[in-house]
């Protein structure tokens, strides 16, 4: 209509100018981003010399990492849906304990026991949100009643079942299994091997496996966290369901009267989250062997603190996958360095209060630039 | 016939050496026809085990098998108990003369300093000058006095060698990783149970200390039955749990039914396990072992 | 206009009730393809829960509603939105913290093919945003920008033109006007005039008699839950309209005091 | 009226930047007791961030800002309250999940005495609600009534009724016509009549061309951020006015098919 | 204006009737009122003679519950203030360990070493208070934090200055003194040695207090619980201070707009939760004698879960003190029932976790109902 309609769009008289330089800084994962850097050149000046930057030490710091990254990743889509999880830990001891149970005590083949296991962790994560998305109850109440029903199961099935809590012999039922090999093994040994040869890793000098490479291959579990990350980054920034995820957590009722389908999203979320959980519960008996009631206790907060720390909103609606891996890199490299650089291991807790005050309050000044807030 | 025991435990739900003592009690409830309740507090909180032995003696039961974790909170509760009637067996923590002191009957297990320090003392004569504790409760008290009891042993400071590992396997497995890379010169390490002992030889096995480190541990568990047969494990301090578990019932019956009582304290442990003295220990570790 | 075709929408004795109150007491209103159907009344008339009924976001206590002669019963928004059916609600429609074209998309969202996958288009959205914007006065710094930072009107101007965009059979406007200036006022009847003109059924709150006048071709007027009535375009006067809209109370000593600007 | 007496607001040069947006780029106006100063201008002006500053929500980026003469310097509106400035915002100031009574007299407690303690005067409280709520034409249910179940017009009403009750020396209203119906609109223009007489200044944001005719004494028109200037009553015609609301733009296209309704 | 106004107010035709006693029943405590009658039902009737009703039970259930409710009080007013403290159990175990160093290894007199407590502790509220409004960042990481922080000096503390995590000793030093009396002591003593006397409650029957009754008094704690609801009800439903507790957890916004000092309420309500974990605390050790670093694990949620069965909102504005008090006495009976009743305890958490999931859904459908949601 008119001319007045042209009047430039693309110079506006009321709004500052800011460099490109800084409009590219201006993003959700910026905060992570920040916090990376900050954490490895604190640590490369002060634990630089402790072994942690070996390739041992790398290795260390990344399998830490990446098991926050895998929990990480599905807390992080499920918060920015508007919703949060108490339950991850408990479900990670408890799928693990179905693993166990169906694998060794019931003597299942692995493949078997594995596909029943997600099943079974999938629908509970499915009931936690119906219940949520039907009653309307915040999702901190519905799982942390999900947080005890399924850590007292995880303690009372195997007692009943095997008079122990911690059931053992995974490793030696998961031998050669297709699926097994998928969760606990390595890859990129000959690689590793091949390095090693070329002096460019270092090899034990001592001990029973003296003349191996110290690092000998990459875990099942690092190549599942990346994986994880690229899918989840790709659904939420990509798709048409991303955008229903943010829809979801900004403002459901909003969503529901434009035609998103914010049930569905929500209860696929907790479903993703649960999904996440299992994998982690499922590396882990691969890797470990064993079974035990008292896994995954305080994962959920580990898993929240992350994807806070990687600048997503505790109230939905905003967020980003790569920052929520880049808390986990952060929290996993922060808890290993302490220990690195021998910091009286009984003050870690208060670092680790510490710096998650630190984390997030720098993220929302950040978030308050980008939104203009103030 | 049919009297009604409670044991009453400090361990959190999750605890799986416990699960000897469960596997002990229903064994010997079975034995000797009587009925016996397992409790904790869910969390390990003291205070709230108080409240639970407070409740067990409101529960009118003929007997009450507990453990002594911290005296000064138990000892109200169980004084309690003795004069409403209940007899109390004291087991696991704790030591003969407190017991006395509470009017208990008798006590049975392994007091944890003591077997702390029996192991220090072990490792002393193997020529050991310091060492890691792995400690994946250290808000419990008893656990942090089997390190400071070892320490004692060897005769050093505890200093920082007592690390806070958590359960997560992998974080303890990749502290310990972390910890021995940052002092390479650490000669012995001491778990306190399968759940620091079991991540901790994965980490020796991974960066290669295994069999070369000194290596010793609390309580049996599978794996820790393997490593000490592969060498890897110098000795498992077994206080054998079982017997903490199985004797007070099979006492408390008998004093109930007969009148009669040993007229000593027993100490279930500290035994040394080591290569030498496995064989039905391999079959029933963390059931009956 | 309007008679001598079906109506397309059908709504007879609808009641809703929530808990002990009634918000509608059984209300019959017929929508015509082509006509800008005018819902007036007081507040708290029950004038947003009627349409809402209609919108599918909230289930009729009791009535009936025909759509295309057909009994429809949506059980949430996306159904309504599927039959074509589009509503810009009173409270609004927008995620704060979401950009205005993830904003406008929303629900509709634009994809581009990659072999098997499909990915949000976002060039697209972006382009098809500023454009329509700008058509209705409002020129946005840039797509990317977050809904939250819009004023008011801004966002209500989003909201309009994104139900606009996606043409549907009916468009429902709830008070579309009440947060508007005058150039963005007049855009939006422009439109309401421009949509109706392509034969879309558009029901149009408004509590503007004159806003009503302007675009209206039949009024219905909503009094305590209850219809008064329904007049054609030309069978009332603006000062007729304004006393029903009242509810028939005596506005006769402010009209005085005021000299009948209201 | 106003000119002769002093300004009991004087704001200069005020400048409000949001991160990289200028919402304000340093606008002047004064306000006087005992006059309604109408403040208007598109969507997206600034009219509310203006408004805001005056009453301690937002601190300005730059200017200046007399209360009675004084430089005033509120950091929250508990003190633009306390020094007798009440403010109607446009997004509303009620607790949904509250009774309409314990919103009505948020922040203003009536208390009683029991000794030395004080207690919540309930019974008073519910009373003089629902006597306020009658006055403006909305008969409620009980003063019980949590806020979340009234429709968005009643809503506004406990607002408005809210402020005059605690009389202030200047109020402020921003948009506390757009949701309402008729009856209630001629209500609130009575009721800034009428405070207005009694000597309070009123500022009173609206797109209403009418209803800022009906009482404003003077005209202040926002654009962009910045004035174009004030018209006392009686310079100015409504069609002037509504040009300049409009933004100076070319309306001559919609007017011509819409014949002057807007 | 004219004659419309008298439109009949107190007759409207667009309200259906409600009968009297249903309005009466309307009410936030509703669903407290429902659960604890259900939960007494249940109990008499399954547990009647394990001796849950003795006089020995009673007073166990009824220090267990007056425990949840000294942290639920503080809880269910700073929910209501729209925010929430994960630290509360952190707190309480620092609190103790506090009094313990100041009391025992430093010397101080005890009423010294309670005072000074208090104040530190009161203190770290603010501090997290202040936190939460001057940052904006939700409560639930902030609070997490300071788990992390309080949690890490507990431990670190005593293992500094004592080299044990445990420090005993303090009734000794509390012996006689007059503010340990007034978290440690019992009242009523003569009331009951008067029932025993007269028969009506047991004696023990041997050892060295026979002849005593069994019950020798009421616990200065459940004396504590008592005068903190009576408060905190008055506070929240009588005053000024209450309606902005309300509001300002209803739309903190809005509050602030209308004069409400919403900074203000929100870091009292802080500042009060700490004192309650802190009266916690010290009559946990007034009673027991030693602090401990384990003391007051997962506290934080038993508070929130008593508040929410009690029927408060999670997200803040609504809810009420005595629903508070009747989700602590639920939490406490059921808790304490399920031993009596010679539930398998690994099943505990079971139930706890059904129980809460069952009164948060039936909170909820009376709220609906109040405010006519649907
Ligand atoms: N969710 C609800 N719960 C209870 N009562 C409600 C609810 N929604 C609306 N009401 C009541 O129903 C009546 C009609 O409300 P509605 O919002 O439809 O009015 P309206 O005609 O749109 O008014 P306005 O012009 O002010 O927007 C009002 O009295 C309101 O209080
Ligand atoms: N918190 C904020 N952050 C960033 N930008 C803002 C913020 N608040 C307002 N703005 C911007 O400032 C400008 C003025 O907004 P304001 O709300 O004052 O307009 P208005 O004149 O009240 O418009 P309307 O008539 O639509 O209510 C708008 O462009 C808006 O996008
Ligand atoms: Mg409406
Ligand atoms: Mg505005």
């Amino acid at each position: 209509m008119g001319d007045a309609t042209q009047a430039s769009p693309l110079q506006d008289e009321r709004v500052k100018k800011i460099s490109p330089f800084r409009k590219a800084l201006i993003r959700p994962e910026l905060g992570g981003i920040v916090g990376t850097i900050a954490v490895f050149t604190f640590f490369l000046l002060f634990a630089f010399d402790s072994g942690m930057f070996s390739s041992q030490g790398i290795m260390n710091w990344s399998v830490v990492s990446a098991q926050f990254m895998v929990i990480a990743v599905g807390a992080c889509l499920l918060m920015i849906a508007g919703e949060f999880d108490l339950s991850v830990g408990s479900m990670i001891g408890f799928a693990g304990m179905l693993v166990a149970i169906f694998g060794v005590t019931m003597g299942w083949p692995m493949w078997a026991a594995i596909l029943v296991t997600f099943a079974i962790c999938v629908t509970i994560g499915a009931l936690n949100g119906w219940i949520v998305v039907r009653t309307g109850l915040p999702s901190f109440i519905v799982t942390l009643a999900f947080l005890f029903i399924l850590r007292g199961l995880t303690i009372f099935l195997p007692q009943t079942i095997e008079r122990k809590t911690i059931i053992g012999g995974i490793r030696d039922a998961a031998e050669g299994d297709w699926l097994g090999a998928l969760f606990g093994g390595k890859i990129l040994g000959g690689l590793f091997r091949w390095l090693a040869d070329a002096g460019l890793i270092g090899v034990f000098d001592r001990g029973a496996r003296a003349g191996e490479p110290v690092v000998d291959g990459i875990p099942m579990l690092i190549v599942w966290a990346l994986a994880l990350v690229v899918f989840g980054h790709v659904l939420l920034t990509r798709t048409k369901f991303g955008n229903w995820i943010f829809a979801s957590g900004g403002d459901p009722e909003a969503a529901r009267n434009s035609g998103v389908p914010v049930a569905k999203v929500k209860i696929l979320m907790f479903m993703f989250t649960a999904f996440c959980a299992t994998v982690f519960a499922i590396c882990q008996v691969m890797e470990f062997g064993s079974a035990g009631a008292d896994r995954g206790l305080l994962k959920e907060f580990e898993a929240i603190i992350a994807v806070v720390i990687g600048g997503a909103l505790l109230t939905g609606g905003y967020g980003s996958v790569i920052g929520a891996a880049l808390g986990a890199l952060i929290f996993g490299v922060v808890q290993q360095g302490l220990f690195f650089a021998n910091v009286e291991s009984s003050l870690f807790r208060v670092f680790l209060g510490v710096i998650l005050l630190g984390a997030v309050i720098l993220n929302t000044n950040i978030r308050r630039i980008i939104t203009g807030e103030r | 016939d049919g009297e009604k025991y409670v044991l009453v435990s400090h361990a959190p739900d999750s605890d799986s050496w416990w699960n000897t003592i469960k596997n002990a009690i229903a064994l010997a409830g079975e034995q000797m026809g009587v009925e016996v309740e397992y409790r904790n507090p869910p969390t390990g909180d003291i205070a709230d085990m108080a409240r639970i032995i407070e409740q067990a003696a409101a529960s009118g039961p003929n007997g009450i098998i507990t453990t002594l974790a911290d005296y000064d909170v138990l000892q109200q509760p169980i004084k309690d108990a003795v004069a409403s009637g209940v007899d109390v067996i004291i087991m696991n923590t704790g030591t003969g003369e407190q017991a006395r002191e509470l009017g208990a009957l008798m006590y049975i297990g392994q007091p944890e300093y003591d077997a702390g320090l029996a192991a220090g003392q072990r490792a002393k004569d193997d020529g050991i000058g310091s060492f890691l504790c792995v400690n994946h409760a250290i808000q419990q008290p008893t656990l942090a006095q089997r390190c400071q009891g070892f320490a004692d042993g060897l005769g050093i400071e505890l200093g920082s060698s007592m690390l806070d590992s958590g359960i997560d396997p992998a974080e303890i497995k990749n502290r310990v990783m972390a910890y021995l890379s940052a002092n390479p010169d650490t000669q012995a390490i001491l778990t306190l149970g399968p759940i620091s002992a079991d991540p901790t030889l994965l980490a020796l096995e991974e960066n290669g200390m295994a069999g070369d480190i000194y290596f010793g541990t609390f309580d049996l568990g599978d794996e820790i039955v393997k490593g000490i047969k592969s060498g890897v494990i110098k000795w498992g301090i077994d206080q054998q749990p079982f017997l903490q578990g199985y004797l007070p019932v099979v006492f408390m019956t008998n004093y109930h039914r007969y009148g009669v009582l040993p007229g000593n304290n027993v100490n279930a442990g500290p035994g040394f396990v080591t290569a030498e003295n496995l064989d039905l220990i391999e079959e029933f570790a963390g059931e009956y072992r | 206009m309007g008679s001598h075709t079906a109506p397309i929408i059908q709504m007879s004795r609808i009641e809703k009730h929530f808990g002990s109150v009634i918000a509608l007491a059984g209300v019959s209103v017929d929508i015509f393809p082509g006509e800008c159907h005018c819902l007036l009344g007081d507040n708290g008339a029950g004038k947003s829960t009627f349409i809402k009924t209609m919108s599918g976001v909230h289930k009729p206590t009791g009535g009936e509603i025909l759509f295309e002669g057909k009994a429809m019963n949506f059980t949430c928004p996306r159904d309504a939105i599927s039959a074509g059916i589009a509503t810009v609600h009173q409270h609004l429609a927008m995620i704060p913290l979401m950009s205005v074209s993830r904003n406008f998309f929303m629900g509709n969202e634009p994809q581009k093919k990659f072999g098997i996958f499909k990915f949000f288009d976002h060039g697209f959205a972006n382009k098809v945003t500023m454009d329509e914007m700008r058509r209705m006065g409002i020129n946005l710094r840039s797509a990317d920008q977050a809904v939250g930072t819009l004023s008011g009107g801004e966002r209500q101007t989003v909201a309009i033109s994104r139900a606009v965009h996606f043409g549907a059979k009916v468009l429902i406007l709830d008070e579309p006007t009440s947060a508007l200036g005058v150039r963005q006022t007049a855009n939006v009847l422009a439109t309401i005039d421009k949509v109706r003109k392509q034969g879309v059924a558009v029901v149009f709150i408004t509590h503007n008699v004159r806003h009503a006048m302007a675009v209206g071709d039949r009024f219905t007027v909503l009094n305590r839950g209850q219809t008064l009535g329904t007049a054609m375009r030309g069978e009332i006067t603006p000062e007729e309209l304004q006393d029903l809209m009242a509810g028939g109370q005596e506005l006769v000593a402010l009209e005085e005091s005021l000299g009948g600007t209201v």
